[in-house]
């Protein structure tokens, strides 16, 4: 299967700039997961920008939920910025999740 | 075809040979200390026996065959054949002794002659001869049909 | 042979799940169709239940036993088929069909 | 590989066939049921598919004629007409037997199947069928749109790790819901692991859903069909009114989620709204979504035969075992045993309990059997089941499908009078025959009664005298003249016909009811009708008997028909002239074992008698002496030894030895058969 989904990191300091992209769904969450476990190590702060998604899954909304408790227990800070489609942002608001859209959450 | 089509088991029963198609054979065994008789029935049922939980009946194949020697030595033998793979038609042959394992050819059966013997199989498969011993192959179904009737 | 069969299996079940699909996604499908539609989806996934593991389509089956179960108790007047029903049974389906392309995929690998 | 699976389709179809009947026979009572119909097309269309696909040529292009018949059908272009019905029924054979040899290979057959092909087609020439235009009267929705209350409910979706497993959507399941009206879900992500820890293909979240809708509790259900088994769903009214939004809810939220303790009705109790509960939640009411597991899966019966035998055998070696335990005096062992005892007993209850299957599957041949008889022989008759769902072990049931065909054949053929011959009686024209199954105590009972002529016990005595069953002079009840019936030789009409006549007359009924242990009667009255009664143990495989010895032999009566044991003196039954002897000033028949197995005479002081009992029968039986109760797992004596009626089969005891079951009921025919002929 192709890869839809894109991840890219940026360090720099003790910051580290997550940006995901693509299909953000159960049949790429896996590799998602892999490679997020694989950049997060020592940061102080973790900044995470989802845009451009062409789908949106409870999978990753999980992942999302997942760094956040890994930053509570580690001790880092989470920031996110989720921008997505219409239809994909009343589905996540329906389903309860409406708070990862609200800025610096 | 050189391919062997044909594996039969031989048993001798007084003088003679006689074999049935190995693939219906189950079993072989010693004959048991005990073969419960089964009263009221034809002289040739000699009862049945415990095998593996299951009941088997036993004939004995010499009276069948219109043997008079009926007396069971150290190479007396019980063949289970399972002729339907059912438990249902499972039969035990009490022979003289159990002999060997022929591997051969459809093709190489003749058929058998018999010579008015006063035993009660009156159909078989043919006959084989090998080095010059005849092997006469029993029809299973023949035999059935004797029994059940 | 084996892969013969399992390509016509998929072939045509799909193509059976779509056809409903079509149907299920009318605005509105008319009450007296219900019963014919009710046993349309209970064959097909009756049909699917029963083949598919042996094909290896389990995830598959899986699912269309779900719906050959509900569709089984509305068949027997156990059970409506209610809008909602409906809607639901469509987006199984929509499931089911992709888990078929998901498992087809895999098995042709 | 691809017998394999051959031989599912054919297993598959076979269940198809049997429900194409089942539908063919409803829709024979009403005609234009749509969803009958289609249920016939779905099933030819199958038969055809799967046909293709397997090799089954000639079944995929008979079923495709048959497919087009009911596609015209449904689609109102052809009606549904006795002819068709009688037709289809006809093509539902020639289906079965060609799921049964495959393709045809006999030139005769294919020409046949080219003939019924044909036969087929003629129908689809014939269609103009103005009768069919059937006035679809649409049920107009009730257009009375009523301002319908909305009431808020609390809906707590618990869902299972697995459930993302089939491609399921949660996320679409909240959004269904918010289709339903307004609505706020709540959405609980504290189970959400650490990243070094999360399997991102299972779910961790939990959501609850306040919504406020007009629609049922069940169609809020609906929403959560497909994941039921995955997940733990209630869903609770706690409002009459909406009250999304009120600050009050607000402040509930918010506060579980802070605390990730879920709400509880009992929160939304009105006056209590601003008092949130930080202790535990109440315990969650249970269920709500019932468990809805796979109710039943497809075994092969060669499976469950096995395992019966294997379970039989566990019981065969746990007997030894006791009767080890018994001989050593090891508490151990002991204790070891009685434990394997009970488990074993269970695990063969259980066993057995699978081995039953409901008599229902196989009432479609008699039906079937009752239609076309009757079709053939002008006959109206309604065929009335009771009890079809009973349940009997699978190797009874296939062995009593033959003897009740042939009890059903002989009620047409012989019982059940034409129309005007019943009229003629003042009877009402149309025939019943009954069909009856229930339990009594340990056993089943199957009536097959019908209101027909009954059988006349007067010409059944010159029969039987005529054929030399009976002496001319010999005194016989109508019960004894009845059972003559059942003597082999015997047969009620002098021409063999066609139905009733296949070789297999009452004689061979009653054998093979005996086979498995059954008891055949008939009841029956002239002009009234005729009933004829069969009793089955339960299970055939396990028995608490007697264990007797007789001569050599060990010998296990079956408790449930043993009244009393006595001790008696040979010399008593040695003298006695007509084999009775007397017990209590009374008289008492009895059968000596011995005499009947061909032993020689007892040589002993003492011997016993255990009185038996069969249905309206007594007698003393003899033997040399009594061991003990055992409770015993009776196995067949196989095909070879059917013809030895006393006995039914043979059990195997703990030390490996051999008894041998009696059957009761046919050992005190053996006497009575004695007393009528002498």
């Amino acid at each position: 299967m192709a890869e839809n989904f894109n991840i890219d990191y940026k360090k720099n300091n003790h910051e580290l700039d997550i940006t995901f992209t693509g299909q953000l769904t159960i049949n790429t969450i896996k590799k998602v997961t892999e490679s997020v476990k694989s950049q997060i190590t020592d940061q102080s702060v973790v900044n995470i920008t989802v845009k451009d998604v062409d789908n949106i899954d409870l999978t990753f909304i999980q992942l999302l939920h997942s760094i956040k408790h890994s930053g509570k227990k580690k001790g880092f800070a989470v920031n996110l910025s989720m921008t997505l489609p219409e239809d994909l942002e009343s589905l996540i608001v329906n389903a309860g999740f409406g708070n990862l859209l609200k800025q610096n959450n | 075809m050189t391919s062997q089509d044909l594996t039969l088991l031989s048993f001798k029963i007084g003088e003679d040979i006689f074999a049935v198609d190995a693939l219906q054979v189950n079993h072989i065994l010693e004959v048991p200390s005990t073969i419960t008789a089964v009263p009221n029935t034809p002289v040739f049922m000699l009862g049945i026996i415990n095998l593996h939980g299951n009941i088997v009946p036993v004939v004995d194949m010499r009276i069948l065959m219109g043997n008079e020697k009926t007396i069971n030595g150290a190479d007396t033998s019980i063949i289970v054949i399972n002729p339907n793979a059912e438990q249902e038609s499972r039969l035990g042959l009490l022979v003289d002794m159990v002999k060997e394992v022929i591997e051969t050819n459809q093709s190489e059966l003749t058929e058998t002659v018999t010579d008015g013997k006063k035993g009660l199989i009156d159909t078989f498969e043919g006959t084989l001869c090998i080095n010059e011993e005849f092997i006469h192959v029993i029809d299973i179904k023949n035999i059935m049909e004797v029994i059940e009737k | 042979m084996l892969a013969e069969i399992k390509k016509q299996f998929y072939e045509t079940t799909v193509k059976e799940l779509e056809d409903i699909n079509i149907k299920l996604s009318h605005e509105e499908v008319p009450v007296e169709d219900h019963p014919v539609l009710t046993e349309q989806i209970f064959t097909l996934t009756h049909q699917i239940s029963g083949t598919g593991p042996m094909l290896g389509f389990d995830g598959a089956s899986k699912l269309s036993r779900k719906l050959e179960r509900t569709f089984y108790d509305i068949r027997a007047g156990q059970r409506n088929l209610t809008p909602q029903l409906i809607w639901q049974t469509k987006r199984a389906i929509e499931v089911l069909i992709q888990t078929f392309v998901e498992e087809n995929s895999i098995q042709r690998q | 590989m691809i017998d394999k699976f051959k031989a599912k389709f054919v297993e598959e179809s076979m269940d198809n066939v049997h429900d194409l009947e089942e539908a063919l026979f409803l829709l024979e009572k009403d005609m234009n049921n749509k969803e009958l119909i289609e249920r016939i097309f779905r099933a030819m269309h199958s038969l055809k598919g799967g046909g293709a696909m397997f090799g089954f040529n000639h079944l995929s292009e008979f079923t495709h004629h048959l497919e087009t018949i009911f596609d015209w059908v449904r689609g109102n272009k052809l009606a549904v007409s006795t002819d068709l019905i009688s037709l289809t029924f006809s093509a539902i054979d020639h289906i079965n037997h060609l799921l049964k040899t495959g393709d045809l290979t006999n030139d005769e057959e294919i020409a046949d199947q080219k003939a019924f092909i044909q036969r087929v087609q003629a129908f689809l020439t014939l269609t103009d069928s103005p009768a069919q235009k059937a006035g679809m009267t649409s049920v107009e929705a009730s257009g009375a749109e009523a301002a319908i209350a909305t009431k808020t409910y609390l809906i707590s979706f618990i869902p299972q790790p697995e459930l993302l497993q089939n491609g399921t959507n949660p996320l679409y399941l909240m959004d269904d819901i918010h289709a339903l009206g307004q609505a706020v879900s709540i959405a609980y992500t504290h189970k959400v692991p650490s990243l070094d820890l999360i399997d991102n293909t299972s779910n961790y979240c939990i959501w609850q859903i306040l919504v406020n809708t007009a629609e049922s509790v069940n169609e809020i259900k609906d929403v959560f069909i497909f994941v039921e088994d995955e997940c733990e769903l209630h869903v609770d009214q706690i409002a009459e009114t909406n009250i999304i939004g009120k600050p009050e809810i607000n402040v509930l939220i918010e506060k579980a989620l802070q605390h990730n303790l879920l709400l509880t009705p009992d929160d939304f109790k009105s006056g209590d709204w601003n008092k949130v509960q930080t202790k535990e939640p109440e315990e969650k009411k249970k269920v709500v979504v019932k468990e809805h597991k796979i109710s039943s899966i497809r075994v092969t019966s060669h499976k469950i035969d096995e395992l019966v035998t294997l379970v039989s055998e566990l019981v065969t070696i746990q007997a030894q075992l006791s009767l080890y335990a018994e001989n050593h005096d090891d508490p151990v062992i002991g204790a070891l045993t009685e434990n394997i005892q009970k488990l074993s007993r269970q695990l063969r209850e259980n066993a057995f309990d699978i081995s039953l299957i409901p008599l229902q599957s196989e009432l479609m041949r008699f039906q079937r059997l009752v239609r076309d008889l009757s079709k053939e022989q002008n006959k109206d008759i309604d065929f009335v089941i009771e009890g079809g769902d009973l349940e009997l072990d699978k190797n009874i049931i296939e062995n009593l499908t033959d003897p009740l065909l042939h009890i059903l054949r002989n009620s047409i053929d012989h019982g059940i009078e034409l129309p005007e011959e019943r009229i003629a009686k003042g009877k009402s024209p149309k025939g019943t025959i009954l069909f009856k199954a229930f339990h009594s105590g340990a056993n089943v009972i199957v009536e097959i009664s019908d209101d027909g002529k009954g059988m006349d016990t007067e010409y059944i005595r010159q029969k039987a005298i005529s054929k030399g069953i009976i002496e001319a002079d010999a005194v016989l009840n109508e019960k004894e003249i009845l059972e003559l019936l059942f003597v082999s030789g015997f047969s009620t009409r002098d021409t063999v016909s066609d139905v009733s006549g296949r070789g297999v007359g009452m004689d061979v009924v009653r054998r093979k009811i005996a086979n498995i242990r059954g008891e055949v009667t008939i009841e029956s009255q002239v002009g009234k009708g005729t009933l004829i009664s069969i009793r089955l143990p339960l299970t055939l495989s396990i028995i608490d008997g007697l264990l007797v010895k007789v001569a050599d032999n060990q010998y296990v009566i079956p408790i449930s028909s043993i009244d009393k044991i006595y001790a008696l003196d040979p010399a008593q039954i040695k003298q006695s002239f007509n084999n009775v002897v007397i017990i209590d000033k009374e008289q008492v028949p009895f059968i000596d074992l011995r005499k009947v197995f061909n032993e020689p005479q007892h040589q002993t002081d003492i011997v016993q008698m255990v009185m038996v009992k069969s249905e309206d029968k007594k007698s003393g039986v003899i033997v040399d002496n009594v061991v003990g109760e055992y409770q015993t797992v009776v196995k067949p004596l196989g095909r070879y030894l059917k013809k030895q009626e006393i006995i039914s089969g043979a059990s195997i005891m703990g030390d490996g030895t051999i008894s041998m079951v009696i059957d009761t009921s046919r050992l005190l025919q053996s006497r009575k058969n004695i007393k009528v002929t002498g």
